[in-house]
């Protein structure tokens, strides 16, 4: 079947409501204005406001709300419009959502599946472009979704409304226009492991969400030159399959990571500081980061461009990576 | 202002049981009090003193099956209601039998028997919560109230204005009850509101709203009770400003720079036990058999809980990683807890920790 | 309410003035989406066509060192408080000539000369920012003012309640200007505020609030005028709700699903440049000539900027790192920018970037 | 002379504001309460309730009104009680503190101090134990400070106010008692370099703030067995000193980093990524991380002991990184 990342958000949405009537969507513009990514275009007239229902501008108030809502037994999916607006609502998901069943020893757990858009590249300026998804898989009790692929984003909501726990779901925005084919009966899918999307033996290249068509990319373009790369799509950045990594890793030893994220502290770190310590005799090279410069996101295309990552950058950090050691 | 406001107390039989609802959380945290000061408790503690009368009446008016969210100065609320006292002071000693089995401590109690959702640390930080345990009854078309719990300090938050006009937009069911004891640790309430007159501001986001004696339990009782009854007959939320005073100190660790010691007593003679012990006597209410019994049954439901609390057991340190993440039916218990991947040899077996 | 408040314009010269800057903001924009649809102009780009009365009436009323503050939607601010067109559109090329050398774009326009903080894309995000520049001329003692816009929408954000509540506590020189235009993006303000009259939920602080027709220029001005008199001499921040509406789509992006193409026609009878316009005809106080020598001037005026931006130059991408810490005399501007750290080759030279 | 980390601080407050009156500190209680962990005691007394200034409970309000004030050209200390509220004010500080420079084009640089009180250790229970600091150290825009000595205590406030851009002082509350001798005229410290406190060369010890005085007491028993560990006090976190690190590495050719973070995501992952990055050629073992274990930090003090970093993980960790490779 012919979809739409975006029509495929919207599709899983559509059924989590058909299938649970405890589950509802909130968030700023979900209704009337049909969600600012049109992703919830049309759920309004389907399901009505109760359950799409627009909130004020109150980031804090309405996940909170929404954590409360999960408490009170239902299954609410919260939309913050992109994760910029998220650090106004962090101490809700960080303090509660996060801690709640741990501080009550196991009595309150927090089903509440939180959607943000994330991501650069659209010359939004620097207030409206972080990639802060790696960030929050810092958090022990968050569960944190990257969702790249079609499949996924058909399947990782369902599976996330079956979890107990709290699972924060991260849409780069370029990937709302990516069209493509999936099964008709697409459905929830396995969140446990990364998938590796192609082979190579020269080295795994290892990224998830906005990142991964440019690594594809890159992947495609570096077979040109003889260098076969294996590619991993992460797709959950808390917990991380790390086995999937040093699999491919012990194979290669070589590796480069793609993050859009600033450079110091990205998740792109820990999976360096993993490989580094858990494949430390396997590695024949540095591990490679290619990641955002670390400086405000600026408005102006060229510039905005040179500090995100691309497919040039990936490959020239493949041939380093290959070149070196040994 | 010095008496309570009806004369007389119309039920005898009530108000010894409220008399006896606030000897309980009185004699509970004195205890909690002496047993800090012998290290057996540890972390900040917040006691309740002297706002008794405010759980005690407003827990009155409460079903079973209603909700109750609490802050930090909690352990009143919890005692009131239901938690036992044995739960709450195994918890503080940070022992398995702890009503959150030792990971929450005096300020994070919480008891899903009860419905009681903590024990928030956060200032204001539960009121978010409240608003959405209503919103979830009024999807599921249940009849139930959630009452909130909130000093004035928390009125300066931006949650608590996020909380007010949502919970005012939908028209949900909870009650908002801002325990005004005048001050957040040393900030006075007019150090930290352009608007002082706390039932004003909740009125401006159209939620009824009404101060009270909040050291006059029955007036507490009454007004809650008007408050919860038009709440569950779905007159949206409403807003109780329950005028009170803490007689300690804001935590252990306070040295009360910022008030006079006058003033404290002052209000210590509106204590609320005494206010309603003094009003039952006046009416022939309280022989003294009667309120020496009373505090003999006290006595012996907290030291009871004391031994409770004392012969708990710690949670083994291989349960550290548990309730990060739910048991699940498909890993014992957790089965995948992952030492490794937190550095922490001692921690192995049960629960799941993802990293 | 059709037409202005007062009959007839009392100021034929001032009034002509007001005139322009009105227009002078209208075809500015009117040109920027002209030159969205060319992809001269990229991201969000929200204008304010229909809403220039209120930046043009409140403007006027400000004196050179006084500071502004605005939101996403502030083209018109920055135009009408001095930032020339040429500036404004440059920016929006993402040109080194643009106010922010290409870094800010359309949301993001600043000023040092004439004191306009921004641009501002987070929903009250800038209030607070009003409330401490406020503060530093109070603690300095200079008799300057804050004037912050910011929509209706955020009203219900947390930061406007904790910033409305330490203005008026610390009784700061802040004018907050609530441009009230009924819908935040798709969401009219019935569902999102429980209490729908702003001026009311201002005054709840305690800060003076008055209710002003935002499509009347004359209006406006004069209760900018009362208020920005108030707060110059001490009298604590005060508040404008601004009642306006916007004829445009939120940005280029929106559908407008959410409001009827009648509501929309029926404001624009009440367009803020016509009003006036139509007053001085009616006075006679508008000749012909003068008319389409002012139309000319502004068009003359915004082809000119058209010009300048279109000239304009990128910054070098070498300069990526610049401007993330301040330029410091010791490294001559930033020479310790390190490339390798930020994982950017082409990114070498100026600029210092931690890491 | 002799002096508490307490007393340092508030030596560093009381000369700051002697010594600049655009000097102000502001905060919750930082005035008739006496600061909530006593730095401040006395200065409302000496200085006056304008610029010791008590804010009511509303972190995004006041810190944001910090920000405006230092572009007002004030030079505002603002006291945000702990870290763990700091969640509520991260969007001024990410959003405004952090961007403001950049977005303006170089205009208004925001010469702000934000300190507060971070860590675990005293039973605070999982809301009040968060260690963020390394976390904030991801913020390009910021400079993130981790005084861990006296001298620190005693120096780093002043380095911060001569600082045009935002600087965020992380305390740790463990630390406000610890008493020893500073230099009568201590003052303004350099903070471009990371300091090595102990030397070594049998493997390099890597942290900062609160768990330094257990890496030291752990080096003093490391050398009783032999082990002669080199000891970095990192000091800043952002910008880290990358050369200090990588210079003694190149020496010891091992490595351990503490930090009472919780692991994934670490600021510790960041540094074991650039020492397998750059020092990859001179590392014969894997770099070990002691961290914190991924769980919300419990209130009872067995478990709580158990998830934060010891002594004896540090001397494991420094046993094993001698004993493996090589
Ligand atoms: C968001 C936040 N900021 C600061 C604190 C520190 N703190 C704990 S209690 C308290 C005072 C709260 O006063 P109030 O709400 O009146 O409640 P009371 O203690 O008087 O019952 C403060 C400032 C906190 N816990 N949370
Ligand atoms: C904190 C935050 N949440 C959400 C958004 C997305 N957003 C941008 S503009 C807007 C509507 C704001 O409406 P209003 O304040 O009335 O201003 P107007 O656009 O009408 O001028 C929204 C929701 C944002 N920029 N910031
Ligand atoms: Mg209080
Ligand atoms: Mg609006």
């Amino acid at each position: 079947m012919k979809t739409t990342y975006r029509e495929a958000m919207r599709a899983a949405l559509r059924d989590a409501m058909q299938r649970d009537d405890r589950v509802f969507l909130m968030g700023e513009d979900v209704g009337r204005y049909g969600g600012s990514f049109a992703v919830s275009l049309g759920l309004l007239e389907e399901f009505g406001p109760e359950r799409i229902r627009d909130t004020p501008l109150s980031e804090s108030g309405f996940v909170g709300a929404g954590i409360g809502a999960a408490l009170g037994g239902m299954r609410p999916i919260v939309e913050i419009m992109t994760v910029n607006f998220s650090l106004l609502a962090l101490d809700q998901i960080i303090n509660n959502a996060a801690t709640l069943l741990h501080m009550s020893g196991g009595q309150f757990n927090v089903p509440i599946v939180i959607r943000m858009t994330t991501g650069a590249g659209r010359q939004l300026g620097a207030q409206h472009s972080h990639s802060l998804e790696g960030w929050y898989a810092h958090i022990p009790g968050l569960r944190i979704l990257a969702p790249a692929t079609l499949a996924d984003a058909r399947g990782m909501l369902w599976t996330s409304l079956q979890d107990p726990d709290p699972v924060l779901i991260f849409e780069h925005g370029s990937l709302y226009n990516v069209a493509g084919e999936i099964d008709d009966d697409a459905g929830a899918v396995d969140i446990a492991k990364a998938a590796v999307l192609r082979h190579g033996d020269a080295l795994t290249l290892i990224t998830y969400g906005g990142t991964l068509p440019m690594v594809l990319d890159a992947a495609e373009q570096l077979a040109g030159e003889g260098i076969e790369a294996e590619v991993i799509d992460l797709r959950s950045l808390r917990p991380l399959d790390e086995h999937t990594i040093l699999d491919s890793v012990a194979r290669t030893h070589r590796a480069e990571v793609v993050d859009e994220g600033w450079r110091s502290g990205s998740i792109s770190a820990e999976i360096t500081a993993r490989i580094a310590e858990k494949a430390f005799y396997d590695l024949d090279a540095p591990v490679e980061r290619v990641c955002s410069a670390e400086v405000p996101v600026p408005y102006a295309k060229h510039l905005e461009q040179a500090a995100l990552p691309s497919v040039e950058r990936i490959m020239a950090g493949a041939r380093r990576a290959v070149g070196a050691g040994g | 202002m010095t008496g309570l406001k009806n004369q007389g107390v119309p039920d005898a039989g009530h108000a010894l049981h409220l008399l006896r609802q606030m000897l309980r959380v009185r004699r509970l945290e004195e205890k909690c009090i002496e047993l800090y000061s012998a290290a057996k408790i540890r972390g900040f503690l917040h006691v309740y003193i002297g706002e008794e009368a405010v759980a005690a009446g407003v827990m009155e008016t409460l079903a079973p099956d209603d909700a109750v969210v609490a802050t930090y100065r909690e352990h009143g609320h919890a005692l009131l209601r239901g938690v036992s006292a044995g739960a709450i002071l195994a918890e503080m000693y940070g022992h398995a039998e702890g009503c959150c089995r030792g990971r929450g401590g005096s300020m994070h109690l919480f008891d899903a028997a009860t419905r009681f959702y903590g024990g928030n640390a956060i200032v204001a930080g539960g009121l978010p919560l409240a608003v959405g345990l209503a919103l979830a009854d009024r999807m599921a078309g249940r009849q139930r109230v959630t009452v909130c719990f909130f000093g004035e300090g928390a009125v300066a938050e931006g949650e608590f204005h996020e909380s007010m006009n949502l919970a005012a937009l939908w028209q949900l069911p909870v009650l908002f009850c801002c325990e005004n004891n005048l001050y957040a640790m040393g900030t006075a309430l007019g150090r930290s509101e352009s608007q002082t007159d706390i039932a004003l501001k909740a009125a401006a986001y159209e939620i009824p709203a009404w101060a009270v004696d909040g050291m006059d339990v029955l007036a507490v009782e009454e007004a809650a009770r008007r408050a919860v009854d038009a709440v569950r007959s779905g007159g949206g939320p409403h807003f109780l400003e329950l005028r009170t005073y803490r007689f300690r100190a804001h935590s252990m660790f306070d040295p009360e720079l910022y008030r006079e010691k006058s003033e404290v007593a002052q209000w210590m003679e509106r204590d609320p036990i005494s206010l309603l012990q003094g009003a039952m006597e006046a009416a022939g209410q309280l022989p003294a058999e009667d309120w020496t019994a009373l505090q003999a049954d006290v006595e012996a439901e907290i030291s009871t809980a004391v031994g409770f609390a004392e012969n708990g057991t710690p949670e083994p340190v291989s349960e550290l990683l548990r309730f990060v993440y739910s048991d699940r039916p498909d890993d014992g218990n957790g089965g995948t807890g992952n030492a490794e991947a937190t550095g922490n040899p001692e921690a192995t077996g049960k629960g799941r920790a993802a990293g």
